[in-house]
């Protein structure tokens, strides 16, 4: 039997933990002080890339080389950003370290700015995540006035402002990029790399993107060590992710989970989401959200960590385990996928804002009427060429899942619907 | 290229006395003549004259007949032309003259002809305007007998191209969906 | 001879040579086009006047009001002679035809040599047409025309030897006369009709011996130059040509205004009659020149020089050898 | 290798040397290889919207933008080969399916950069069988431009350019994805004096000129490298004419005076050419005479007055080689009095210049003197006045002053002898614009074939007064001839002037 490991979530069921108070009780700032005091910014970078923490946005970046790429000794302003806009059908772990520990976040924040030497740091919150501002917004308030923000943070020359900046409802707002020019008051368009942002971002200075989550192992690491985080999960899965699983299952919810090539995906679904609610056979699980690929019931069984799945032929992405029963229709869910993104594409590249449309009206077609023949064909042409041909991922958060279902679920698109 | 001598075939001399076929020649007119004559009193029904009475019978034009360009209107009586001018682009004698300009802004179709004007003194009836318009608007009728007592009448302008062109049911309907 | 006679004669002389002729050749025009195009498979000119009857008089009227050009460089003079000099001969000519039982305008014993000599100055008209215009085209028109009058006169004229021989007769009246008793000559001189024929078609250059016209290599030949009533004067000539040389084989070879195995009542009826028969005899030798011309092509010049001197004259004179021993075989 | 800041690159298999820092494109460009895009321009800032720059840079995974690639050394780009050509047609597949099939009506047919793109570089057929996406049409952005929003591909050049050149920032997009629209701030209309310039900018039809709109297609027009005679600036320009009458000026490429725009003003400034009330035959004492008929008339008045002295006002509008026949004309009459009329009005930082006259330096150049603000009341026997074309005028009481008049003008103008001018589309000919430049004008269309150049009729004048003078046949030879004679055009030939201009010799001598 699976069970979960619980470091970051150690103590995020105690109603309290959202307090200062009970945070510092609980060994909060403890580490942060600690390398304030006795660790210098290196250090701290060293301890996170002995950890091997990548990034749990979705791309799963390795965080450490990213600060390494701060250029030194620039008299520019660096920023952190922390991208809190979770917005990812299926993602909901950040809300949770938000909602019930958010000094946690604001730890990891301070040990990242103090890492690459940021003077300031955004965190950037969905805008419908009312509750997270509200309770990220006091808990600042509260470290503030407790000089864990602010100038000379605890007496040293450390210092470090965090604001927080509701966004206004793009999802394309997470893309790191997109979210930079969100927060300089622009529309939320990504920007074309290089630059990187850790390079150029933020008014066009150095500036590190993290996740939410990113920051909350930062912590966890700082606290406990990199060794130990290390030597959690699995060989380029280290630590521990929290998963968020959904769909047809009788226990969903946001699980903190360690990577392991022991168990499979399967024993993940079936022993820690219970199975299908309803009894009926899985039709097909979709590991890392919506934009990456699907998997069919009988793909799952492969190793639950980065390497097998991305082998298997998705991928963990964001942690978001979305699963389906043989109740719904693949074109159903399709056609929802690509309405998501059509509708949030950005319209700055011409492959996504007139792909995305273009994939949305004749998967619309596909479900209401069915494909014609070559249409197949031309969808999956189509899906190519905006594959790789955008400023940013979204095209592809189209492309992966569209043909992926389009490969998988031959027999879904084989007909026409009669009437 | 050397030299080559035909020889002449060697007549018999009924045949160099010649009188036997210029009877048989003579036979073959008369024939002739007595069959387009039966024609003239209608009698047995069968066709010996092959030539048509013009202005009372005419040529059954084909489709793709290549007469006179003329402009056609859509179902609702309005004029099909764009004034895109590719026509006058590509008409190789230069027949068409096209003055464009602009409904107001409130119309749906920005752009038509004010003046439309072709020469049929130039125009070669090459059908280059029909094949090229993008909006369908211009077709070459089956109209071939154009006869005007002035020159200048000769220059059709836009009201007579559309009088000849007429209505013209057709999907392309510039002024539906827009 | 009474004034009312001669009122006669010159009403006559009108009627025929005024009225009948020109009408004769108009229609003739008419047929001849409608009948060329009949054998065409085309209809030809039905539009003036019912059946296009009217259409001679619109040719007409259509040459009086063209512009009359006299070309810069013609010979004023024989120039505007000419077409005269080519119409005259041809209305002389007939004068002498029996055109009806005891009708002719001119009653002469000679009047088979009074046709020749008459005929023979046609020639002037269409050699002096060709040389006044000073025109190549004309000139060698004209000069064509001249060459193969002159041969073919010889062949005609003595294709109508035997008929001398046989009838013993000059007078036209009664080489008729003579047939209408013994039956027509062309049953007992059809070798010499045919050169007769073919001479007579040769002198009125109708197909196939219009050599000097031949559109084709001349323009128009004497009459290149010749437009409007000028012009039609020249075509006129032609048509009553045809008519005199029409005329003349009937009269000399197919018995006249006979009527065979009929009995023509004496008086005014039978004149009638024999005028009707006179005129249907003459009708299809006209119809048998225009059907000749669109069957046959044009000869070759030297062909037609060939078939003239080397072979028409040759046979006409075998002819007359032939019938003057027949003759004098039948008279002993 | 690279040095002087020079780096080595293969495109397409050639091997280019080019300056370290430029993209791809500007690279490719210097070999003479096209690599089409949109939304990039050199003098705008990198966005890479349009995606149809993508090339193959050897080594790195995905296809890159060529816009915002840099050149390194050693890097080996495919701008053609079949990943960069499927690519690029699935591009302009994106951009031509809800595209609207406007070519026939849309002003941009013929120049239009997505029709040259999708003949190049498209499959020429649409898989999209859906119905085209719907989006106003034929919005009144103001009095000069007419925006389109179906047309619109979005590349955002029009956006940029009003933020980082003219200043302004006018423009924004509404909407996100497949509904984005181009909106101008505030009440929809553009305020800026450069705003025509995103017509030029726009490589679509969704911006066209109010005044330009409908007036021809651009392939029945003549195009004829010019410059903009609005003001002393001198924008290098192209001039559009058909059947002799002139449609349009556009800006034309020089780096170093009006880089690739010009203000609206210059543009606009062409009406008087087309007026219909300009004289095309000289009078003499109000009736209409032939030159020579006019010109005797002339050279009897000036003869005649002579002893009574000669006012004589030039034009800043005429070129140098005009104002040098008129030069002569004066030598040969002995004329003291030699000023030129200049209208001056507002300039800006950017391209307006305050000197609303293209020529007032070759005015100076030929000795002529700037008019004086308040004229002496002295009296003339004759007055030879080229009347500039608008703005300003001689004043009416100094003209009074004088016996007789040999007026130069476009319209009617009440004199002894009345010679029509001609504008500077008709005519070849030089002018110094501000910087010191010398810059050519050409021909580009005849108003009338009976007109003769200022020039002409003034050396011809010039032969009457002194017949000993014979004038240059051509624009050309007459320039040559200024060059020789005068220091501050010394080794300048029509040739080096060329279409980019060049500096005077000494410009201090104009100051």
């Amino acid at each position: 039997m699976i069970q979960e490991t619980r470091a970051m979530l150690e103590f995020a069921d105690d109603p309290k933990q959202i307090e200062l108070a009970t945070y510092r009780k609980n060994g909060g700032y403890d580490a942060f002080e600690k390398a304030l005091k006795e660790m210098s910014p290196d250090d701290v970078t060293q301890e996170v890339l002995k950890s091997g923490l990548r990034g749990r946005g979705g791309a799963g970046f390795p965080t450490g080389r990213k600060w390494q790429f701060v250029p030194k000794g620039n008299d520019k302003p660096k920023y952190i950003a922390v991208n809190a806009d979770e917005s990812e059908p299926g993602t909901c772990k950040d809300r949770v370290i938000m909602e019930q520990d958010p000094h946690q976040m604001l730890e990891g924040t301070l040990l990242a700015a103090y890492a690459v030497g940021a003077t300031t740091a955004y965190i950037y919150i969905r805008g419908e995540f009312q509750k997270s501002i509200r309770i990220v917004e006091d808990a600042i308030d509260e470290a503030r006035a407790a000089n864990l923000i602010g100038k000379n943070i605890l007496g040293t020359d450390f210092s470090c402002d965090i604001w927080v900046h509701p966004g206004a409802g793009a999802y394309i707002c997470g893309e790191e990029t997109a979210l930079l020019t969100s927060l300089e008051g622009n529309r939320g368009y990504p920007r074309i790399k290089p630059p990187f942002p850790a390079v150029e971002g933020l008014w066009r200075c150095p500036t590190v993107v993290n996740n939410v989550e990113t920051m909350a192992c930062v912590t966890q690491i700082l606290r406990r060590g990199g060794d130990w985080f290390a030597g959690l999960g699995c060989e380029g899965s280290t630590g521990t992710r929290l998963f968020c699983l959904s769909g047809h299952l009788k226990r969903p919810g946001v699980y903190e989970l360690e990577c392991s090539t022991d168990f499979t995906l399967r024993d993940v679904i079936e022993q820690i989401g219970g199975g299908t609610l309803s009894g009926a056979p899985i039709q097909g699980v979709m590991p890392g959200g919506s934009s990456f690929p699907v998997l069919r019931a009988d793909e799952l069984d492969c190793g639950f960590d980065i390497e097998s799945v991305a082998k298997a032929g998705s991928s963990l992405g964001s942690g978001a385990i979305m699963v389906f029963d043989d109740t719904v229709n693949v074109r159903d869910v399709v056609l929802n996928i690509s309405e998501f993104y059509s509708h949030e594409s950005c319209g700055q590249c011409t492959p996504c804002r007139e792909g995305s449309d273009w994939v949305r009206r004749m998967l619309k077609k596909f479900q209401t009427d069915g494909p014609d023949e070559g249409d197949i064909a031309t969808l999956m042409d189509v899906t190519d060429k905006m594959d790789g041909t955008t400023i940013c991922a979204l095209a592809v958060a189209i492309v992966w899942p569209v043909q992926s279902f389009l490969k998988k679920y031959p027999e879904a698109f084989a007909e026409k619907v009669t009437a | 290229m050397g030299t080559r001598i035909v020889k002449r075939p060697k007549l018999s001399f009924m045949e160099r006395i010649y009188l036997g076929p210029v009877v048989k020649g003579l036979g073959m007119t008369i024939g002739h003549f007595f069959g387009t004559l039966r024609d003239v009193f209608n009698w047995k029904n069968k066709k010996t004259a092959i030539t048509m009475q013009y202005p009372e019978e005419r040529w059954d034009f084909k489709d793709n007949f290549r007469g006179a360009p003329a402009l056609v209107m859509d179902q609702e009586q309005r004029g099909k032309c764009v004034a895109c001018q590719i026509c006058e682009f590509v008409c190789p004698p230069k027949a068409i003259t096209i003055w464009p300009t602009e409904f107001d802004e409130t119309n749906s179709v920005e752009k038509y002809p004010d003046r439309f004007e072709i020469d049929m003194l130039r125009c070669i009836y090459c059908g280059f305007c029909e094949e090229a318009c993008p909006e369908e608007a211009i077709f070459l009728v089956k109209e071939a007998e154009l006869v005007h007592a002035d020159k200048r009448d000769f220059i059709h302008d836009k009201e007579k191209l559309y009088e000849m062109g007429g209505i013209r049911n057709d999907r392309i309907m510039k002024w539906k969906n827009k | 001879m009474l004034f009312v006679d001669i009122l006669w004669k010159l009403l006559e002389i009108v009627l025929v040579a005024a009225v009948a002729l020109p009408t004769t050749a108009a229609l003739l025009v008419w047929a001849e086009r409608r009948v060329s195009a009949f054998m065409q498979d085309r209809l030809g000119p039905n539009r003036v006047g019912p059946a296009g009857l009217l259409q001679p008089i619109a040719d007409l009227l259509k040459f009086i009001f063209k512009e009359d050009v006299v070309p810069g460089h013609v010979n004023k003079a024989i120039y505007i002679l000419a077409p005269a000099l080519s119409l005259v001969p041809a209305l002389l000519a007939f004068a002498v035809v029996p055109y009806a039982r005891d009708m002719a305008i001119l009653d002469v014993n000679v009047g088979i040599l009074y046709v020749f000599s008459v005929s023979s100055i046609a020639v002037y008209g269409i050699t002096l047409g060709g040389w006044a215009s000073n025109s190549k085209y004309s000139l060698l028109g004209g000069v064509r025309a001249s060459a193969q009058m002159i041969s073919y006169e010889l062949a005609l004229g003595l294709s109508v030897v035997p008929v001398l021989l046989v009838t013993g007769e000059t007078h036209l009246g009664r080489i008729v006369e003579w047939q209408a008793a013994n039956g027509w000559l062309v049953l007992y001189l059809f070798p010499a009709w045919i050169i007769f024929l073919v001479s007579s078609y040769a002198e009125t250059n109708r197909l196939p011996f219009d050599c000097p016209e031949a559109e084709t290599e001349l323009v128009a030949g004497y009459h290149t130059e010749y437009s409007s009533m000028k012009f039609a004067l020249f075509f006129l000539a032609e048509y009553i040509h045809m008519i005199t040389a029409s005329a003349l084989t009937v009269t000399l070879f197919f018995g006249g205004w006979h009527v065979p195995f009929f009995t023509l009542p004496e008086g005014g009826w039978g004149t009638t009659l024999s005028c009707l028969a006179f005129c249907a005899k003459t009708g299809f030798f006209l119809f048998l020149f225009i059907w000749v011309r669109w069957t046959l092509p044009r000869f070759r010049y030297d062909q037609l020089m060939n078939l003239g001197w080397k072979i028409l004259l040759p046979a006409s004179l075998g002819i007359i050898m032939l019938t003057a021993g027949g003759v004098a075989l039948l008279a002993d | 290798m690279s040095d002087n800041g020079h780096v080595t690159l293969t495109i397409d298999g050639k091997e280019a040397t080019v300056p370290a820092g430029i993209n791809v494109i500007e690279a490719a460009k210097q070999v003479g290889i096209e690599v089409p895009h949109y939304c990039y321009h050199p003098r705008l800032s990198v966005v890479g919207n349009c995606r149809v720059c993508l090339c193959e840079i050897e080594g790195v995974g995905q296809l890159q933008i060529g816009c915002n690639t840099l050149v390194r050394d050693g890097m080996v780009v495919n701008t053609t080969n079949e990943r960069v050509s499927r690519m690029r047609e699935g591009v302009m597949e994106f951009l031509l399916i809800n595209h609207p099939l406007d070519c026939t009506i849309c002003d941009q047919a013929g120049e239009c950069k997505l029709q040259d793109y999708a003949v190049d570089h498209g499959s020429g057929i649409t898989r999209f069988e859906f119905d085209k996406g719907k989006k106003p049409k034929n919005i009144s952005w103001g009095d000069r431009v007419v925006f389109d929003a179906e047309r619109c591909i979005l590349c955002t050049r029009c956006v940029r350019f009003l933020d980082e050149i003219a200043g302004t920032d006018e423009i924004s997009i509404d909407h996100r994805g497949e509904k984005s629209q181009l909106v101008v701030r505030g009440d929809g209309k553009l305020t800026s004096p450069y705003q025509m310039n995103i017509i030029d900018l726009c490589p679509v039809g969704a911006l066209t000129s109010r005044d330009f709109r409908f007036k021809s297609r651009v392939w029945f027009m003549k195009f004829t490298p010019t410059i903009d005679t609005s003001d002393a600036r001198g924008c290098n320009v192209v001039a559009g004419t058909r059947d002799n009458r002139m449609l349009r000026m556009v800006p034309r490429y020089n780096p170093n005076v009006n880089d690739y725009w010009m203000s609206d003003h210059g543009r606009l400034h062409y009406a008087f050419v087309n007026d219909e009330d300009r004289i095309v035959m000289p009078t003499a004492g109000g009736k209409p005479a032939p030159y020579p008929v006019a010109l005797s008339r002339a050279q009897a008045v000036l003869e005649g007055a002579r002893d009574e002295g000669i006012l004589c006002v030039a034009s800043s509008y005429m070129t140098n080689e005009e104002l040098f026949a008129l030069k002569g004309v004066c030598d040969a009459l002995g004329v003291e009095d030699r000023y030129f009329l200049l209208p001056m009005g507002e300039g800006d930082d950017l391209l307006i210049h305050p000197e609303k006259a293209p020529n007032a330096r070759g005015c100076r150049l030929a000795g002529f003197r700037d008019a004086p603000d308040d004229w002496s009341s002295q009296e003339f026997g004759a007055l030879l006045y080229v009347k500039p074309r608008e703005l300003i005028e001689l004043p009416a009481e100094v003209i009074e002053r004088c016996k007789k008049k040999v007026v130069f003008s476009l319209t009617k103008h009440a004199s002894d002898v009345n010679i029509p001018l001609t504008t500077w589309v008709e005519k070849d000919g030089t002018m110094v614009s501000a910087g010191d430049r010398v810059q050519c004008v050409r021909q580009g269309m005849v108003y009338e074939p009976t007109l003769l150049t200022e020039r002409v009729v003034l050396d011809r004048l010039h032969t009457l007064l002194d017949p000993a003078f014979k004038g240059a046949s051509t624009a050309v030879l007459a320039f040559q001839r200024m060059a020789d004679e005068h220091p501050a055009l010394d080794g300048l030939t029509w040739l080096s002037v060329g279409l980019l201009g060049a500096k005077l010799n000494k410009a201090e001598a104009l100051a």
